[in-house]
């Protein structure tokens, strides 16, 4: 009893010290990232490199006024971002970031991760509804059709992956692909799944970055459009952790792309399998977010309905069609 | 028959009596020389940047847009002129040509200052539309039958037309 | 049908085309300056505000008052006063006062200065938190720099 | 247009976009009638930035515009310093000494590559993209050092006098010129064309997006690169050519798809068209003065002037009535998307707001160049 109390303890101030890194110095990573695909040098004031700008930034979110503006909808413009916080910050709990580091390994855990991001797109519309402002709502109401029209293609890509492992514990799910990069789901020998896997991976990052509303997927929070969309009306700390919320769900999405994908915590050679690589792993893909966000200017809403529709539930339907033949022929 | 003359006979209909033979040139006729009559001058185009110079009634505005509209113009701009020591203001419409053959007409109206009305001819071109609104806000001028007629760039709650000339800030 | 895939295989082209540009743009150096550590060079026709320019040896003003700056500012903000010259002949200037606030750098002061008694300076450092910091007394301006240049 | 059978409903709202939206590009403000995401009605609301420069004309000397010129199209303000200077000439009877009309062709033409580069940048941003936006500046700052050079300023030249130029330009404006040329054309394909033209996405996002009919264009007086994306092949620089554009071999680029993309194509190429005029002005520079004789004290005759340029926005006309006095009598400014803006309301009912956005965007529009 008391060393579990321990361990939950320690899990606990763990995973929030992560998730408080990673939110604050994303953020430095994003900036720095663009300014060297700009061409520029990005933050270098504060701090070596400007490593201390997100502690800057921080401080200056919190010293502002809190502005609940007249006509909204107080206890839920307060409550959103936190509940945009929140579900980010649980999914954490499920990942298994090694073989023996990873706070809970339940049986359903990918139904678990699934469940909270639903719960962050409910935030962005509850946080926009509860704004009162017109822009607010269109960007609710954009995230909203845009996340159901992408849930589908991003379970359909999913439950290839559950039928390949046999599993829905994302720990077993990395357990089944140790052993070098054949082994992973996305260029696995067995069975020739390497054949469609590397489509669904594909569909399930295009899917993983409109689901984090991340450029070109950014509609929810077209800046040249709905000024900020949903955070129009949200200042000091209410926007702040909008932003963390989202950073969180960056992480949250790398970490299950490089579970369900990319073999978890293996070394791609099969040698010394560890946590390193897999928050290597995870950086890279954190990485090509925001790689992909200083690249490409930003879709429509009804283009990327067409694309979910008729590109990516087709192709992740038939995936899914021949990943079972797959298994049962072979 | 080139396109200036094409349009100058197409807007010959309007003025029954012809401009008297020896036109002065454009502009001398606000010096001591009588005023000049209605009608059509052609005006040599390198030195005033248009080609027919249309002198009509305010009436006849609309008739004019018409037949300039049917022969392919586009409407560049429309401008007001105060002439206080006249008594008149002068509405200048600008027509061009996109593309092709070149033509530029430069039709002009006067007006009464005391009682400044002058048809819209925003139902020809839409173009005419803020153009006349621009112009009712600087000089006052009201364009008869515009569907829209407020001010344009000045605030709304303006009360003066600062382009006549008796304006003082 | 064939529209459907020709826009899958080129658009994904062009997407991968797009990631390998910005990728390559990522590890060149970088093109901006940092400006305060670092300041570019200064064009020699940079028009800074005007500065009256001193006579060589007396350092006095090369201005002889015919106010023709004044009457070619488009902005009204030249004013300028002369005495009679003690002595000698023409005007002498006495003050002269620059309302920067309303200047639009033209320039048609200077083109107008037939006795080369004006010139564009070249100070950009032109931030305050005052507007009154930017009624510039050019008499006072000359004769600092006459000081600092003994 | 008119709005779709599933519009035809009460439950709209009005959305105020601007005067301070991020998409407006500076103080412009449209009513936009709103059903859902549809657009019923826009509306374009004028005037937040309007200055009145036809009564500031009329206060001072004809010189004493000069500097005003640029201030309205400040993206462009070489080619109103240059309408200005134009219909003062004509008026005036001023000739212009050859050297100093290459040097001016030279200087609006680089200046209308810079216009371009930044509604390219700004475009970008609208439907964003912003990494283009700062390559974009990257090429545009090396102009700007250039102008400057030779203007003394960055942004609002004041570079044209009547009969001539300000200042001669030397043999390190011609290199950096050249050398500029060479920069851009081997940037273009890659940065520009290769990450932004062929982008799927763009494409997708401004292909049959804002349909201008040629006839629209003519009804509502739009010119510039909008007409010319509306298959009208119309061209100031060409059609009623002044200065010394009939020298130069230069195509105008027209292309009759109509939409978004059409313009966007339509700048796209008059940037090399641009270039390739630049540098046959350079290789015919011709020695000589740079001003010509003009008296100190302009005192046109009575008349009506007129006189047109073509801005990287479409065509400028200055309408200048003269007393014989040494003020003008009386300036209109026809500035080009004062007209080209005027469409926007009839195009973008039915359209939903991100298109309506793409669409405003690919007008081009300068603010304070619409409200004078």
């Amino acid at each position: 009893m008391e060393t579990s109390m321990w361990r939950a303890l320690l899990y606990l101030v763990g995973l929030l010290a992560f998730a408080g890194v990673n939110a604050a110095w994303l953020g430095w990573c994003e900036r720095k990232g663009a300014a060297r695909i700009q061409r520029r040098i990005g933050p270098c004031e504060a701090g070596f490199a400007g490593l201390l700008q997100p502690l800057a930034d921080g401080l200056k979110l919190m010293s502002k006024q809190l502005l609940v503006p007249q006509g909204v909808d107080g206890i839920i413009f307060r409550v959103a971002p936190v509940l945009a916080m929140i579900p980010a910050i649980t999914s954490l709990a499920v990942i298994p970031f090694s073989e023996n580091i990873g706070a809970r390994a339940m049986e359903l855990s990918l139904l678990l991760l699934f469940a909270l991001a639903s719960i962050g797109m409910i935030a962005i519309l509850l946080g926009g509804w509860a704004s009162g402002n017109k822009y607010a709502i269109i960007s609710a109401a954009r995230s909203v059709s845009q996340n159901l029209a992408y849930e589908i293609p991003m379970l359909l890509t999913v439950i290839t992956v559950v039928m390949i492992s046999g599993s829905m514990n994302l720990r077993e799910i990395a357990l089944d692909q140790q052993g070098g990069f054949w082994h992973w789901n996305i260029f696995r020998l067995e069975h020739g799944h390497f054949l469609t896997m590397w489509i669904s991976f594909i569909i399930f990052f295009i899917c993983s970055v409109a689901e984090t509303n991340r450029a070109p997927f950014d509609m929810a929070e077209a800046e040249s459009e709905l000024v900020a969309g949903f955070m129009t009306e949200y200042s000091s700390m209410g926007f702040g952790l909008f932003m963390m919320g989202e950073y969180l769900n960056i992480v949250v999405g790398a970490c299950l792309t490089a579970t369900l994908f990319l073999g978890g915590w293996d070394c791609p050679f099969g040698l010394t399998p560890g946590i390193w690589w897999f928050l290597l792993k995870i950086y890279v893909l954190i990485f090509t977010f925001i790689w992909i966000r200083w690249t490409y200017p930003r879709t429509q809403i009804y283009r990327l309905l067409n694309l979910s529709w008729k590109i990516l539930i087709p192709f992740s339907m038939a995936n899914l069609l021949v990943t079972a033949a797959l298994i049962k022929v072979f | 028959m080139g396109l200036m003359e094409r349009t100058q006979a197409a807007l010959a209909k309007m003025f029954p009596q012809p401009a008297s033979a020896a036109p002065p040139p454009a502009g001398e006729e606000n010096q001591e020389a009588p005023p000049r009559e209605q009608g059509i001058l052609a005006v040599d185009p390198a030195r005033h940047g248009c080609h027919l110079d249309v002198l009509c009634g305010p009436g006849q505005v609309v008739e004019v847009a018409r037949t300039l509209d049917r022969e392919g113009y586009f409407l560049e701009a429309i401008s007001g002129v105060d002439w206080p020591d006249k008594g008149q203001f002068e509405v200048i419409y600008d027509y061009n040509r996109l593309g092709g053959e070149h033509c530029r007409v430069m039709v002009r109206a006067l007006v009464d200052r005391g009682e400044p009305v002058v048809p819209t001819i925003s139902g020809v071109f839409p173009a005419a539309d803020w153009h006349e609104r621009e112009t009712f806000d600087f000089y006052g001028i009201h364009f008869q039958g515009h569907p829209n007629l407020i001010r344009i760039l000045l605030p709304e709650d303006a009360d003066f037309h600062p382009l006549r000339k008796d304006y003082m800030p | 049908m064939s529209g459907y895939w020709s826009d899958i295989v080129t658009g994904g082209k062009s997407l991968v085309t797009g990631l390998a540009i910005t990728a390559r743009e990522f590890f060149r150096p970088v093109v901006t300056e940092q400006y305060p550590w670092e300041v570019p060079t200064m064009t020699p026709l940079f028009r800074g505000h005007i500065e009256l320019i001193g006579n060589e040896e007396t350092g006095e003003p090369n201005c002889v008052v015919c106010g023709m700056c004044q009457r070619a500012c488009p902005s009204v903000c030249i004013s300028l006063d002369g005495k009679k010259n003690e002595g000698g002949k023409g005007k002498v200037l006495t003050r002269y006062i620059l309302d920067f606030t309303k200047c639009s750098l033209c320039g048609s002061c200077v083109e107008s200065c037939n006795f080369n008694a004006l010139r564009f300076s070249r100070e950009y450092n032109l931030a305050s938190f005052d507007k009154n910091d930017f009624i510039m007394d050019l008499m006072q301006r000359l004769e600092d720099q006459n000081r600092c240049k003994r | 247009m008119t709005v779709p059978v599933h519009l035809r409903h009460d439950e709209t709202f009005v959305l105020n976009l601007g005067p301070q939206h991020p998409a407006t590009h500076g103080v412009l403000r449209v009513k936009l009638t709103m059903d859902g995401e549809y657009i019923v009605k826009a509306e374009p609301v004028l005037g937040y930035i309007h200055r009145m420069h036809e009564k500031l004309a009329e206060g001072g000397t004809f010189a004493q515009f000069m500097p005003n010129t640029a201030r309205m199209d400040y993206l462009h303000a070489l080619a109103f310093n240059h309408g200005w200077a134009l219909v003062v000439e004509k008026a005036a009877g001023i000739e212009v000494p050859e050297r100093a009309e290459y040097i001016r062709v030279i200087t609006v033409e680089l200046n209308r590559i810079a216009s371009h580069l930044l509604w390219w940048a700004a475009f970008l941003l609208d439907l964003g993209g912003f990494t283009p936006l700062l390559y974009a500046f990257d090429d545009r700052e090396k102009i700007v050092d250039l102008l400057e050079r030779v203007t003394g300023s960055r942004l609002t030249y004041c570079y044209l006098r009547f009969g001539g130029v300000y200042n001669d330009i030397d043999d390190e404006f011609i290199a950096g010129t050249r050398d500029f040329i060479k920069r851009l054309r081997g940037r273009m394909p890659r940065l520009y064309h290769d990450l932004v033209t062929h982008n799927i996405i763009l494409i997708k996002r401004i292909k049959d997006i804002g349909f201008v009919s040629a006839e629209q264009c003519r009804r509502y007086g739009a010119t510039g690169p909008v007409a010319r994306g509306s298959g009208i092949d119309y061209d100031i620089r060409k059609n009623e050519p002044y200065s010394v554009y009939p020298e130069f071999d230069f195509d105008v680029p027209v292309f009759d798809e109509c939409d978004s993309m059409a313009r966007y194509m339509v700048r796209m190429h008059e940037i090399e068209q641009s270039m390739r005029i630049i540098e046959q002005a350079l290789d015919k520079l011709p020695a000589g003065p740079v001003m010509g004789k003009a008296p100190k004290v302009l005192k046109p005759e009575a008349g009506y002037y007129y006189s047109a340029v073509e801005t990287a926005r479409g065509s400028l006309g200055h309408r200048l009535v003269c007393n014989g006095d040494k003020n003008p009598y009386k300036l209109k400014l026809r500035s080009p998307t004062f007209s080209n803006l005027s469409l926007f309301g009839e195009v973008a009912e039915g359209m939903l707001l991100a298109d309506a956005l793409a669409f405003m965007g690919s007008l081009d529009l300068v603010i304070p160049e619409i409200d004078r």
